[in-house]
């Protein structure tokens, strides 16, 4: 019987999903022995209309990652949808709306504002910005358009599985990939990775003191961090603890604190105001002046707790940015 | 903080006095403090009672000419006069209790192209020399302790009453332990907030005397060989009529009637005239030889 | 200090308000306020907690998004705690989350902790009318719609989708 | 939101109870439209409205939709939870349904007594019941845990209030430890001469009591003694004393005041106002509080004592004493007990006259309290017996103003329920022993209770005279030749519409009672509540008046408000019964509404132990996941709220529980 297909497609990312690939080393061939790329666009020449062509559900798996942000990433999510047995939301952004999702904190018209005006690198003297159709003499031309809000994969299709991370192991896109192949597959909708949060096997857990109280809130470049010594106990804002595991650590072991990629464990329902409970408990303090002062340590609540996943958050995105004070 | 005075209709008139040796004494205290500009009516007198919320409007246009004259700076409006002090007072707060007079006299104003914030502080001058410049550095200004002037204290009805923002409602210390700091000795009496007569005076003057006599007879049983004073109306009511109600009832009053500010003038050592001494009908010096 | 008289809000705007109340002061005060008989705004939609440092901030969210227009916490006076110290870990929280709220766009108002004794009724009255007047004037809370696979959010007009949100 | 939670139990069969309450919910609320709402709810089988659902017929209306109807959860929509949720729970269980399968919904003092408009409060009912509903099938079949309770009781403050809490209890055969902050137990009672209304003298029937304390077997009398610490719960708190140094061993010292006669501190003036003359009279460093103190036992004051301050006295205390009872080297000592219920008895300090300057307390010499007459005119007080001036005179005119620092908003909003009676009493003794003319000023006469009226009446007969109204000042500023030397009271008569200056020797005040100073401490120490004027709250105004919100705490006596001395034991006497019927029971149930940790989510990050006031969290290091003692557990529920990783959660509030109430609470406007 022929191999199964398979597609891995890119939204609105870096580019880091598609190296979690390449990160497979060796084991690339195993994957590539086992199934059949029929849509790759980094990878492989394959155009839109090859997709088309596909029957329904042609695709066994299509992995798509990068956020949805613009009318030409909607059409291909439902597009491969239709053309796949299963869909995986690959990769944070994908899964939670990632670091593009934070600019849910803008309307359209400040980013746009923002990057074609008033950015320190622009410059537009004619003002131009991008339109969506321009009459060219070769014909008309047309550009996708911006949607008003960053959005998850499954906010615009039905997704079957998640792999968090950024960019995503490759042990869990391993794990992933066998499963599919040997048909053992979670129930829908679960997310392919250990339902633990990080401190479960961080390396450092034992350095983590038995009343783990915060008396400040430090940046990395404020202080000499400790090689041993767990983060949060050395007053970094560790989401360790309200981030899943499956991560191989690798902040953690290049001595940085976690920020929380791989998204809430599968009990909690928003990732950062689950971590600012935890971490706001801790204040070492009953008085509401020094308190305050120590919340001065997180300049940036918003960024720092939603750095991975405001799209996939119970607000979403900031107030009235479609409509009211958003759009003028 | 700025401060801006608020002479009002007596500190001008019948109460020049009051005026001079406030200026006088402020002025002896490097305490800068200007006249507010365009400065009307506090709205006390009969108006109260003719239209309330006109008569607050009237009020509320001080404060706003106050406020906006200080810019962001935080500003006290120093009102010696006790009416003009309790007037303004009153309308500062019944704007922030009451938001329909709020609004209503806040929607007047803006038709005169005036706004109130309502950031002024509308302060008496006892409050001041206490609080905000201190016994302390006054005393450093003494140069004639008043030896042997014993001062009855009168504060009056309106300082007190129905706010009592920086003395005691019931028995208020603040006059007394001024002048006790110039070297002179204030006489324990309780009278200190009984009625002076007020306009009774004016309409049934029996009754008027009658309640002006009771406090100087009692000044004087106590000892007391000067009253001091800080309002103009009670000044002029104990003052003015000493004779008339030695007559009505049958026994000498001669006692001087003064503003505290004259005596603590007098303590600096400034000079009678400039603390408009010279207009006192009861001359100071007859009541003691020392002062 | 009143300015100009506010414009009133439409008519039909009634705020709601979801109040996540300590059993031992709070709760009692509202009980004692209804002993009482003092009355005040209906708004209210209270929630029993032991104590108001179960309140998880994540409950404060799912009220808003579930339609809420206000939050409003009880607990007890600072060193009152039945529990000795859940009312500081309240503090904690809601001093951050607000921090976090502001940055949502989400107004100061909305969500509010007050510290009421169980011998407060008169407080529950005067915060919850006081509240309620406060939303009032600042209308409808209207979070950003979230999307799902079958509606195209761009299709529709805006303010619709918000509103759908508001009242899902 | 991907969040898999675990689907309710299929065969939810709900049974919703709307009460009517008589006209309380009934006249605001809907009932019948919020019973159709409840009846369309999902899961809802059967939805009823009933007049009394706490009734007989109304209990047994849901039990029998539990058998006939097999109901399997019950939501009563009628009062407050605090009120009545142990009645529905015992109703569901005596049918054979788990307690804990009942939910109630608070139409009544969150609903039908706080809202003026019927529409507005049947939707906020509607919207409360149907947030009950959705709870509920979260809700779990709980076991209730039954905990020992220790049989000993703690009575706080020695009052009489204290003395009769303790002879109850220790006659009934519990060990009673009474803790008395001063150096003798007796309290305000012990200060005053006479009691109305039958005037029989307090000593009479006070010092008995007193020995009978000293002496029970069951009785541990620990005078001069303050609670330091209270830890634990209903039926085993922890409490700390500190026995504050006496300097004078209580075993050896008879109470004979050799020593205080020795006293080197002969001078009046180096001597110190006697606390228990209330400063009219003065003692020395060493001293006996009042001739019946009990313990008989004197004790020394370190603030004034030389030996104590200075380390250099003749200490002629020492040699007087042949028993050698005189200590300088005792030290405070801190005992630990276990008891099972505590009694707080600490009564009220009197209102401080001062406070009111026209009244010129502390300006006036013969302006006194009601509590410095009681002294006055003690046999064993300070003038021994007789009613006299500062000045050694007789008064021949005396007015008793009544309401000092009650009934005023600017003082004490409220009654302080003893003045009247008080200053009929003043009246009474003030005639008796000086036959001076009395004038008694009262805004109302309030001689409610058993033979008060006929007191009025009698103290009438006697010649008193009363003048209504509140008295604006009390003066020395004579107008006429006969007030002269005298002190004027200035008083608007109501009654005949006058004002009048009537001049006086003497002037009593009636001050009103306050909470004591420190009763903010207590209410901390205690963890209890305190209602708005600072009296200790008791948990309900009609069904649990000597209870506190604080299991296992009950208050006694004039801590909880003012009270005469009949009310007092009263109290006293309910509040005994009320610890007995707790300790005698054996073992207090506790809410099985403690927390616990999901063990297949916990990562095991310890933001939990921290946060746990009874440190009931541990790491269990070998599965490295947090484990809860449930024994320690109180179930605030701050765990749970601040696990990111949901692993905590709290019973009868899991994080599912308040969600669905959210969502229902809000899924109807």
């Amino acid at each position: 019987m022929s191999k199964p297909k398979a597609g891995f497609y890119w939204c609105a990312s870096c580019g880091g999903c598609e190296e979690s690939v390449v990160d497979l080393a060796e084991d690339i061939l195993g994957v590539v022995d086992a199934i059949d790329f029929v849509f790759f666009p980094v990878a492989m020449d394959f155009k839109r209309q090859d997709v088309e062509a596909m029957e329904d559900d042609e695709m066994t798996v299509c992995f798509i990652n990068g956020a949805i942000r613009t009318s030409e990433q909607r059409e291909m999510a439902e597009l491969l949808r239709r053309k796949s047995l299963f869909l995986i939301a690959y990769g944070s952004c994908s899964y939670l709306g990632g670091i593009p999702g934070l600019a849910n904190l803008y309307s359209r018209e400040q980013i746009m504002q923002f990057v074609y005006h008033d950015s320190p690198s622009t410059a537009n003297p004619e003002g131009n910005r991008p339109q969506t159709a321009f009459k060219a003499p070769e014909g008309d031309l047309e550009l996708p358009s911006l949607d008003r809000e960053v959005k998850t994969l499954d906010q615009v299709v039905d997704v079957d599985y998640y792999i968090p991370g950024c960019a995503p192991p490759t042990a869990l896109l391993k794990a992933a990939v066998e499963a599919l192949l040997s048909g053992e597959l979670p129930p829908k909708g679960s997310v392919l990775a250990p339902d633990k949060a990080l401190c479960e096997d961080c390396p450092r857990i034992d350095t983590k003191p038995d009343e783990p109280l915060i008396t400040a809130f430090k940046r990395p470049w404020e202080i000499e961090i400790d090689h041993e010594k767990c983060l949060l106990a050395q007053g970094l804002l560790c989401l360790g603890p309200a981030t899943r595991t499956g991560c191989d650590h690798v902040c953690i072991n290049g001595n940085m604190p976690c920020t929380g990629c791989m998204g809430p464990v599968s009990r909690v329902r928003d990732h950062g105001t689950a971590i600012l409970s935890a971490l706001a408990s801790l204040i070492d303090s009953n008085d509401e002046k020094e308190i305050e002062d120590m919340l001065d340590g997180i300049p940036d609540p918003a960024g720092t707790f939603y750095r991975y996943g405001l799209p996939h958050s119970t607000l979403f995105a900031k107030c009235g940015i479609t409509h009211g004070n958003g759009e003028v | 903080m700025k401060y801006l005075y608020y002479p009002g209709c007596s500190l001008k008139g019948s109460s020049r006095g009051y005026e001079e040796s406030i200026l006088a004494v402020f002025g002896r205290l490097q305490f800068p403090m200007e006249e507010l500009d365009g400065w009307n009516c506090c709205g006390a007198t009969a108006y109260m009672a003719v239209d309330e919320v006109k008569a607050l409007a009237l009020a509320a246009r001080n404060l706003a000419l106050a406020e906006d004259s200080a810019g962001s700076e935080p500003v006290s409006l120093v009102a010696p006069c006790n009416s003009c002090y309790l007037v303004l007072s009153k309308v500062q707060r019944y704007m922030q209790e009451f938001d329909e007079i709020g609004r209503t006299i806040s929607q007047a104003m803006r038709q005169a192209g005036l706004r109130y914030r309502g950031d002024v502080h509308v302060r008496h001058p006892l409050d001041v020399l206490i609080n905000d410049i201190g016994i302390d550095a006054i005393r450093q200004q003494v140069v004639e302790p008043l030896k042997g002037s014993k001062v009855a204290c009168y504060y009056g009805c309106q300082m007190v009453r129905p706010y009592a923002t920086f003395d005691d409602q019931y028995n208020p210390t603040t006059m007394d332990d001024l002048l006790a700091a110039m070297g002179a000795e204030p006489v324990p009496w309780p009278l200190k907030t009984r009625c002076c007569g007020g306009s009774l005076t004016g309409t049934i003057e029996k009754a008027g005397l009658r309640l002006s006599y009771i406090l100087l007879r009692e000044a004087k049983e106590r000892g007391a060989n000067v009253i001091a004073t800080c309002c103009p109306l009670c000044q002029f009511n104990l003052e003015c009529y000493q004779r008339q109600m030695s007559a009505m009832f049958g026994s000498e009053v001669d006692i001087p009637v003064v503003y505290f500010s004259q005596l603590i003038g007098k303590a600096m050592g400034i000079d009678d005239r400039a603390l408009g001494l010279n207009r006192l009908f009861v001359p100071l010096k007859s009541a003691s030889a020392a002062v | 200090m009143p300015e100009d008289v506010s414009l009133p809000i439409a008519e039909e705007f009634e705020p709601r308000i979801v109040a996540f109340f300590c059993n031992w002061c709070t709760y009692t005060a509202s009980d004692l306020a209804g002993t009482s008989r003092m009355t005040y705004a209906p708004n209210t939609r209270v929630i029993r907690v032991m104590c108001s440092g179960r309140i998880d901030p994540q409950f404060i969210l799912a009220a808003l998004r579930g339609g809420a227009d206000g939050v409003l916490l009880g607990g007890c006076h600072p060193g009152d705690c039945h529990y000795q110290a859940g009312n500081y870990k309240c503090l904690r929280r809601y001093r951050l989350l607000k921090r976090l709220l502001a940055q949502m766009g989400i107004e100061e108002q909305r969500v509010r902790l007050e510290w009421i004794a169980a011998s407060e009724g008169d407080r529950v009255q005067k915060v919850t009318n006081e509240m309620v007047e406060q939303i009032r004037k600042l209308g409808p809370l209207n979070l950003e719609h979230i999307p799902a696979p079958d509606v195209d959010v761009d299709a529709e007009e805006p303010l619709a989708a918000a509103a759908e949100g508001a009242v899902s | 939101m991907i969040m898999q939670k675990k689907a309710p139990p299929e065969d939810l069969r709900i049974g919703v109870y709307v009460c009517h309450c008589g006209a309380n919910i009934a006249s605001k609320v809907n009932v019948e439209s919020t019973r159709d709402f409840a009846q369309k709810l999902p899961g809802v089988a059967v939805a009823r409205d009933y007049k009394f659902a706490c009734s007989d017929p109304g209990q047994e209306l849901i039990q029998n939709d539990i058998r006939e109807l097999g109901i399997n959860r019950v939501v009563v929509a009628s009062c407050s939870p605090q009120l009545h949720e142990k009645t529905f729970r015992k109703a569901c269980a005596d049918a054979g349904l788990s307690p804990f399968y009942c939910q109630m919904a608070n139409i009544r003092e969150h609903v039908s007594w706080v809202t003026s408009d019927p529409v507005l409060a049947t939707r906020k009912a509607k919207a409360l019941v149907a947030a009950a509903v959705r709870r509920l099938a979260w809700a779990k079949a709980l076991e209730t845990k039954r905990v020992d309770v220790h049989p000993d009781v703690l009575v706080v403050g020695g009052g009489i209030a204290g003395i009769h809490a303790a002879l109850l209890l220790a006659n009934a055969g519990k060990k009673v430890f009474l803790v008395e902050r001063e150096p003798t137990i007796g309290g305000h009672m012990a200060q005053f001469d006479k009691t109305f209304p039958t005037m029989d003298c307090a000593a009479c029937i006070l010092t008995p009591k007193m020995s009978d304390v000293k002496n029970h077997p069951n009785i541990h009398m620990w005078t001069y003694s303050e609670v330091e610490e209270v830890a634990g719960f209903t039926g085993n708190f922890k409490v700390t004393v500190r026995r504050k140094a006496r300097y004078v061993k209580e075993k050896l010292c008879v109470g004979c005041n050799d020593c205080v006669e020795a006293c080197v501190l002969k001078k009046d003036k180096v001597q110190v106002p006697d606390e228990f003359n209330v400063g009219l009279s003065r003692r020395k460093a060493v001293y006996m509080p009042f001739p019946q103190a009990t313990p008989a036992c004197v004790v020394i004051d370190p603030e004034q004592c030389l030996q104590l301050m200075k380390g250099k006295c003749a200490q002629t205390c020492v040699e007087a004493c042949e028993r050698a009872a005189i200590d300088f080297d005792q030290t405070d000592e801190l005992i630990e007990i276990d008891v099972g219920a505590i009694i707080i008895a600490t009564g009220y300090k009197v209102f401080d006259a001062r406070r009111i300057p026209q009244y010129g307390y502390g300006r006036f010499t013969n302006v006194y309290t009601t509590l410095e007459i009681e002294r006055l005119v003690n046999a064993s007080g300070p003038t021994g017996g007789e009613l006299i001036l500062r000045d050694g005179t007789l008064p021949k005119v005396v007015g008793v103003v009544h309401c000092v620092g009650s009934r005023d908003r600017r003082f004490n909003p409220y009654c302080s329920n003893v003045c009247c009676m008080g200053a009929l009493k003043m009246a009474h003794l003030i005639k008796e022993r000086t036959g001076a003319e009395v004038f008694n000023f009262y805004v109302d006469m309030r001689t409610a209770f058993k033979g008060y009226e006929e007191f009025y009446d009698q103290i009438l007969s006697e010649g008193v005279q009363f003048v209504r109204g509140r008295v604006a000042e009390v003066t020395d500023w004579a107008m006429t030749e006969e007030e002269k030397g005298k002190l004027i009271i200035r008083v608007e008569d109501t009654l005949v519409g006058v004002a009048r200056r009537i001049p006086v020797d003497m002037v009593v005040l009636a001050v009103g009672l306050e909470p004591q100073a420190d009763a903010p401490e207590i209410q901390r120490c205690f963890n209890i509540s305190c209602s708005n004027e600072g009296f200790f709250l008791e948990r309900h105004p009609k069904l649990g008046p000597v209870s506190t919100f604080t299991d296992g705490i009950f208050l006694a006596g004039a801590c909880q408000g003012p009270k005469d001395i009949p009310e007092t034991v009263a109290q006293a006497g309910a509040a005994a019964a009320e610890a007995l019927s707790l300790v005698d029971r054996g073992f207090v149930e506790i809410e099985p509404n403690t927390a616990w940790i999901d063990e297949d989510v916990c990562s095991g990050c310890k933001t939990c132990i921290p946060l746990c006031p009874f440190k009931a969290i541990k790491r269990d290091e070998e599965r490295g996941i947090a484990v809860i003692n449930e024994a320690l557990c109180k179930g605030c529920g701050t765990c749970v709220a601040a696990c990111p990783s949901g692993a905590a959660q709290q019973n009868l509030f899991t994080d599912e529980q308040i969600y669905e109430e959210i969502e229902g609470v809000l899924s109807y406007a």
